[in-house]
């Protein structure tokens, strides 16, 4: 997968996917979640080069200026992602121009796109070669250097802990342990809350086992669907170590994709499972997140 | 959101993939009628389960006075915790053989799946390994005839040509259905033949919610409490449990956290309810209410800001407190991130006060609701 | 296979582009009755023609006796050898600005493109290279919004976003047809604003008529000779042409290049007829009686048997001899490939001896054709 | 593109994209022309493995075994090019289905097959990097070695002439001429007499000038599209003579495509545009076809 090296002044600077040179641009700017959180991106240092949204090109926000349609923007900015705020209903569209104008990197933020457009616009991505985080995802931040999504600013700074999560609040919230007992996070990528995604946890980990500046990972997983079984296959490989935590132990079963979904899972995708599987595979499993950094100092002290 | 067997059948039927004839009815006479025009028929009660056959949700009649009888024990019934308001009176088929068919989205591949066995009728998570299979679409390129071909000929049966092509325009009907309704799951157990004839006996659909401003021809079916209505009409996810602790927290991972640490810590969570949909005031202070409604032993509310505003649910707290003129429930309220000095201040006006660390005040929670007076709770 | 403009504009309405309020009529009462409702109108000819304004298919009617008096002038009439049989009646729109808009398929980039201009109205080969926008689609993924937009920006035009919204939508809507219908071209020139709406003024449809199988709803338009009709329900393909010399052959490729000899020796053509979509005895002699019913100078037959038999071929001549009693007009046939020596037999028994150089037989048909006696040529 | 290189007995044997080891099959063999033209092909020499119509699967078929489906002759034997002979409404899922299943190249013989299902599977073609022939077109013959398609068995002798062509009947036509005056053919093409095709006159020349078996190229045109001009351009750059005939000299202005068509070919498509564009390249044009073996024998002799 994609590992960026990028010299700075002679000197090699790492980070998974993104890092302090990573021109961003917003499509749904003008929005009330693409204003709030292009203000965030660049209060922490990203560099949001541009905005996009359909009838307000010519505006400028935050002293970022917006364009009709992405292709304009290439015409006048070096572009190496986007981010991804419209609403759910044109999501698939938004993704497609990034994606057909070549844009590297989208994060999807947006949630509640249908799962077939969803299906379609991974799809598209992987003929294209780019990298699609989400959608339902909290977005990509290498502590630091740069944020692409939502995540609040305040619990995330450089540190050698490698972040992979399903789910935007609960990763903030181990995050802020994990900055209270001294450890910062190198980079924190959430998959996306639905149910098909863009990069995987395993596409994830294999980038943090390959970046120098990540000492240990920790995945934050929850119950439904295979992620965490497929990624335990290769946890077992990895040389640096990874916590888990996976919420959801005490939530009902899930009623709706009945047979269908069981057979797709073969008797995966419940937390006894997937407590399973990454212990086997040599994950350390929290029982609360609190557990997390405990189990963190304890590796990497 | 799942739709009713009849109206998944009606949408099989428009891509070219016949049910039994066969009649809706909401009361016994229209039963009667059916059967009269029908025959021997098999009435089944129309509900969001499956394993209506053992619960006595599906039944046969031979004659009109029979499924009259039937009719009139079923509907109104309450079956698997469902209101039988409608049956499907359906002809009796010859069955010759049975399939299992349905297509869904496999998320490790990231595409469309067929899954198919000719162990049909039965439950398919019964059904050996080897006997069912799994053939995968491209997403982009879709469906085509020889897909379907594939599958036929990977079913390993001995079928003539016209059961051959049956087969294959069933397929073909099951994944349109799935592609041009935005379902997540088209499910027929069993597919049968009967003589020359393919027919979907029975079939279970459900829609992409989150595509439902796109498939406005197909009626909204309710799956849920008033609650979980009023929770929904306001933007929230908010899901009954069976305990105590009234929870309300902004995220869906954070929030089933918070449940599992409950009970981590000896509690019980009385409901999930996920503010993260809407976070203003106003929402917030009716979701407030919902949980308030429900008399719980204790209140646990989880804030952790980033585009939720700490201080907006603060004050839907006091603005609650002031309407209902008091909350007699004890209140845990942890709150970090975006404006979490002014919400604790406001808090601190109404008399509380608020965690900063979460498992310190699930831990709380548990402790209040363990001393509370049992009457409380409903 | 071309469609009327009024049906044309039926396909785009439906996906969302609409054409000026309008009556198709096929009366001069009914044209002044529309007149009556809609207000000052222009009256189109419904032809299967372009350049209709310039051959006067297109007039301008302020009142309903005007509608009425140009509508009796142009039903009946013959404009650019067609007939015309029905009137769009339309209203006169105010247009504040013109397009060109068009989808059809780029045969060197094996995709779909989208042509558009800021300089509509007028005839588009005559509007400057730089002024035109071709925009290429992938065939597979299709179209989406975001490219709708990418046009109407390149366009360069200085548009408020209504009018920006409209032009999406209408190229939205044009590619809709193109797609959905089976079209290899959707051409509307132009495409018109009048206040904040956009509107097709024109519209040249031209459905693939190899896909008329699945685009059932698309009404037959007919625009061939009896005789190019009688030859399509053969399944063969004819063109008439103006010179004396007959010509069946197999084959477009080879039909053409016998044209082109016929030219080079020094004759004329009097049609295209390749033979090669049905090539039985039956249907050959069908064959043959067109062009006999033509009464050319001479028939040229060539036919380089592949799956096409020579004995067939020989045989049709030998019946078509027979049932006419005897054929007057000379034949040159030239025969080689599949049973070409029995080809040949069964011509001598008719008292023709066939040809094996092509270059030859056409010199051949040249210097009988300059014989013949004039009379013979209709 | 793709140039074959196969060693029998320990000698370099070559052809352009089929030889006399290409294992072919034939869907829609049961039909009354993939019948005939499937004795035809081995009658030739052609390696016709299996064949290809649903419902038929078990039945053999001038000694060939029939199958339902492409997959399950790709469990049974070893297939490197298709042809399709099935009836114009179901092609599209035909050769979708060999694609899928990996078939490298793919001759489409069915005529009439509707363009928006032609663009479809051209593309999808490309996208699995296989070669795909036609729609519409004779085939591919690679003289003594393979015959691919519907030419008749006795004007193609080998040779040192390529022949790539739009139009069957002409080009069996011109190859007679060619094998009468002494002339056999190395391999001939047809890509088809569709608006749009797979391989196009330059892939194939671009393969002819890369053939040591060939030594000067046939082209055979047509008025209508741009495909003659786009040649051209690469027969500039050739170091094989090439001589061309284009039919259609005296034909009616074609009525159909009217402005939209003459926008895309900007005045090209014409007889004199295609006749300025080979002579300008270097191409000899023959004015009718007899004077192609006589231009041959010039260069070749």
């Amino acid at each position: 997968m994609h590992q960026q090296v990028i010299l700075v002044k002679g000197k090699v600077l790492m980070a998974i996917i993104v890092n302090q040179n990573t021109k961003v641009i917003v499509q749904g700017i003008t929005g009330k979640q693409g204003s709030f959180h292009t203000r965030q991106m660049l209060t922490y240092g990203t560099k949001v080069v541009a905005g996009v949204t359909p009838g307000k090109g010519g505006i400028t926000l935050e002293g970022v200026p917006v364009y009709d349609t992405v292709q304009e923007v290439l015409e006048n900015h070096q572009v190496d992602a986007t981010v991804i705020f419209v609403q759910s209903a044109i999501a698939k569209d938004a993704v497609l121009e990034a994606l057909e104008a070549g844009i590297g990197i989208v994060v999807v933020i947006t949630e509640h796109i249908p799962v077939h457009d969803a299906l379609k616009f991974i799809s598209y991505a992987q003929r294209k070669r780019a990298i699609l985080i989400g959608p339902n995802t909290f977005g990509i931040i290498s502590s630091g250097k740069c944020k692409i999504g939502i995540p609040p600013n305040q619990f995330f700074i450089p540190g050698p802990v490698g972040l992979v999560s399903r789910s935007g609040t609960l990763t903030y919230e181990i995050s802020e342990k994990l900055v209270t007992a001294g450890f910062g996070q190198s980079t924190a990528v959430g998959i996306g809350g639905d149910c098909v995604k863009g990069l995987t946890f395993t596409e994830i980990l294999k980038l943090f086992e390959a970046d120098p500046e990540t000492n240990a990972v920790v995945l934050i997983g929850e119950i439904g669907g295979n992620a965490e079984e497929e990624a335990s296959v290769y946890i077992k490989e990895m040389t640096k170590p990874v916590v888990a935590y996976i919420a959801g132990k005490s939530a009902p079963p899930e009623k709706q994709m009945g047979h269908a979904g069981a057979i797709i899972r073969r008797g995966r995708g419940t937390y006894q499972s997937k407590v399973k599987a990454l212990s086997e595979a040599g994950a350390l499993v929290a029982e609360i997140p609190s557990e997390v950094p405990a189990k963190i100092s304890k590796l990497l002290v | 959101m799942r739709i009713f067997e009849y109206m998944g059948k009606e949408l099989l039927n428009c891509f070219g993939l016949p049910a039994p004839k066969g009649k809706v009815v909401s009361c016994a006479d229209e039963a009667a009628l059916a059967a009269t025009e029908i025959g021997p028929v098999v009435i089944k009660a129309q509900i969001l389960s499956g394993k209506r056959g053992k619960s006595g949700g599906i039944r046969f009649a031979n004659t009109p006075a029979e499924a009259k009888s039937i009719a009139l024990e079923l509907l109104g019934a309450n079956i698997q915790g469902y209101l039988v308001e409608k049956l499907l009176v359906e002809e009796k088929l010859a069955v010759d053989q049975e399939f299992y068919l349905a297509v869904t989205i496999d998320e490790g591949t990231k595409s469309p799946v067929i899954i198919a066995s000719n162990q049909g009728g039965i439950d398919i998570e019964e059904v050996p390994e080897n006997q069912i299979l799994r053939i995968h679409t491209d997403a982009e390129l879709g469906m085509f005839p020889f897909i379907a071909r594939n599958i036929v000929r990977r079913l390993g049966l001995d079928l003539n040509n016209q059961h051959r092509k049956e087969l294959v325009k069933a397929i073909l009907a099951t994944y349109q259905v799935f592609q041009e309704k935005d379902a997540i799951l088209v499910e027929i157990n069993p597919l049968v033949f009967s003589g020359e004839k393919i027919f979907a006996a029975d079939a279970k659909v459900i829609i992409d919610p989150d595509a439902r401003f796109r498939q406005k021809d197909i009626p909204y079916v309710e799956d849920q409490t008033e609650t979980e209505k009023l929770a929904q009409n306001l933007g929230i996810s908010y899901v009954e449990l069976k305990g105590d602790i009234a929870v309300m927290a902004n995220g869906a991972g954070i929030t089933m956290s918070i449940l599992d640490m409950l009970l981590y810590y000896g509690g019980t969570p009385a409901n999930f309810l996920d503010i993260s949909g809407g976070t203003d005031t106003e929402t917030t202070a009716r979701a407030l209410e919902i949980l308030l409604a429900k008399k719980p032993k204790v209140i646990f509310i989880n804030i952790f800001g980033g585009i939720t505003r700490c201080d907006d649910v603060a004050r839907a707290y006091a603005k609650v407190k002031k309407e209902c003129s008091d909350i007699q429930v004890p209140v845990v309220i942890r709150l970090v991130g975006t404006n979490q000095d002014e919400g604790k201040r406001i808090l601190q006006e109404c008399g509380v006060e608020a965690y900063t660390d979460l498992e310190e005040a699930a831990a709380k929670a548990v402790e209040l609701a363990a001393y509370a007076p049992a009457g409380n709770f409903s």
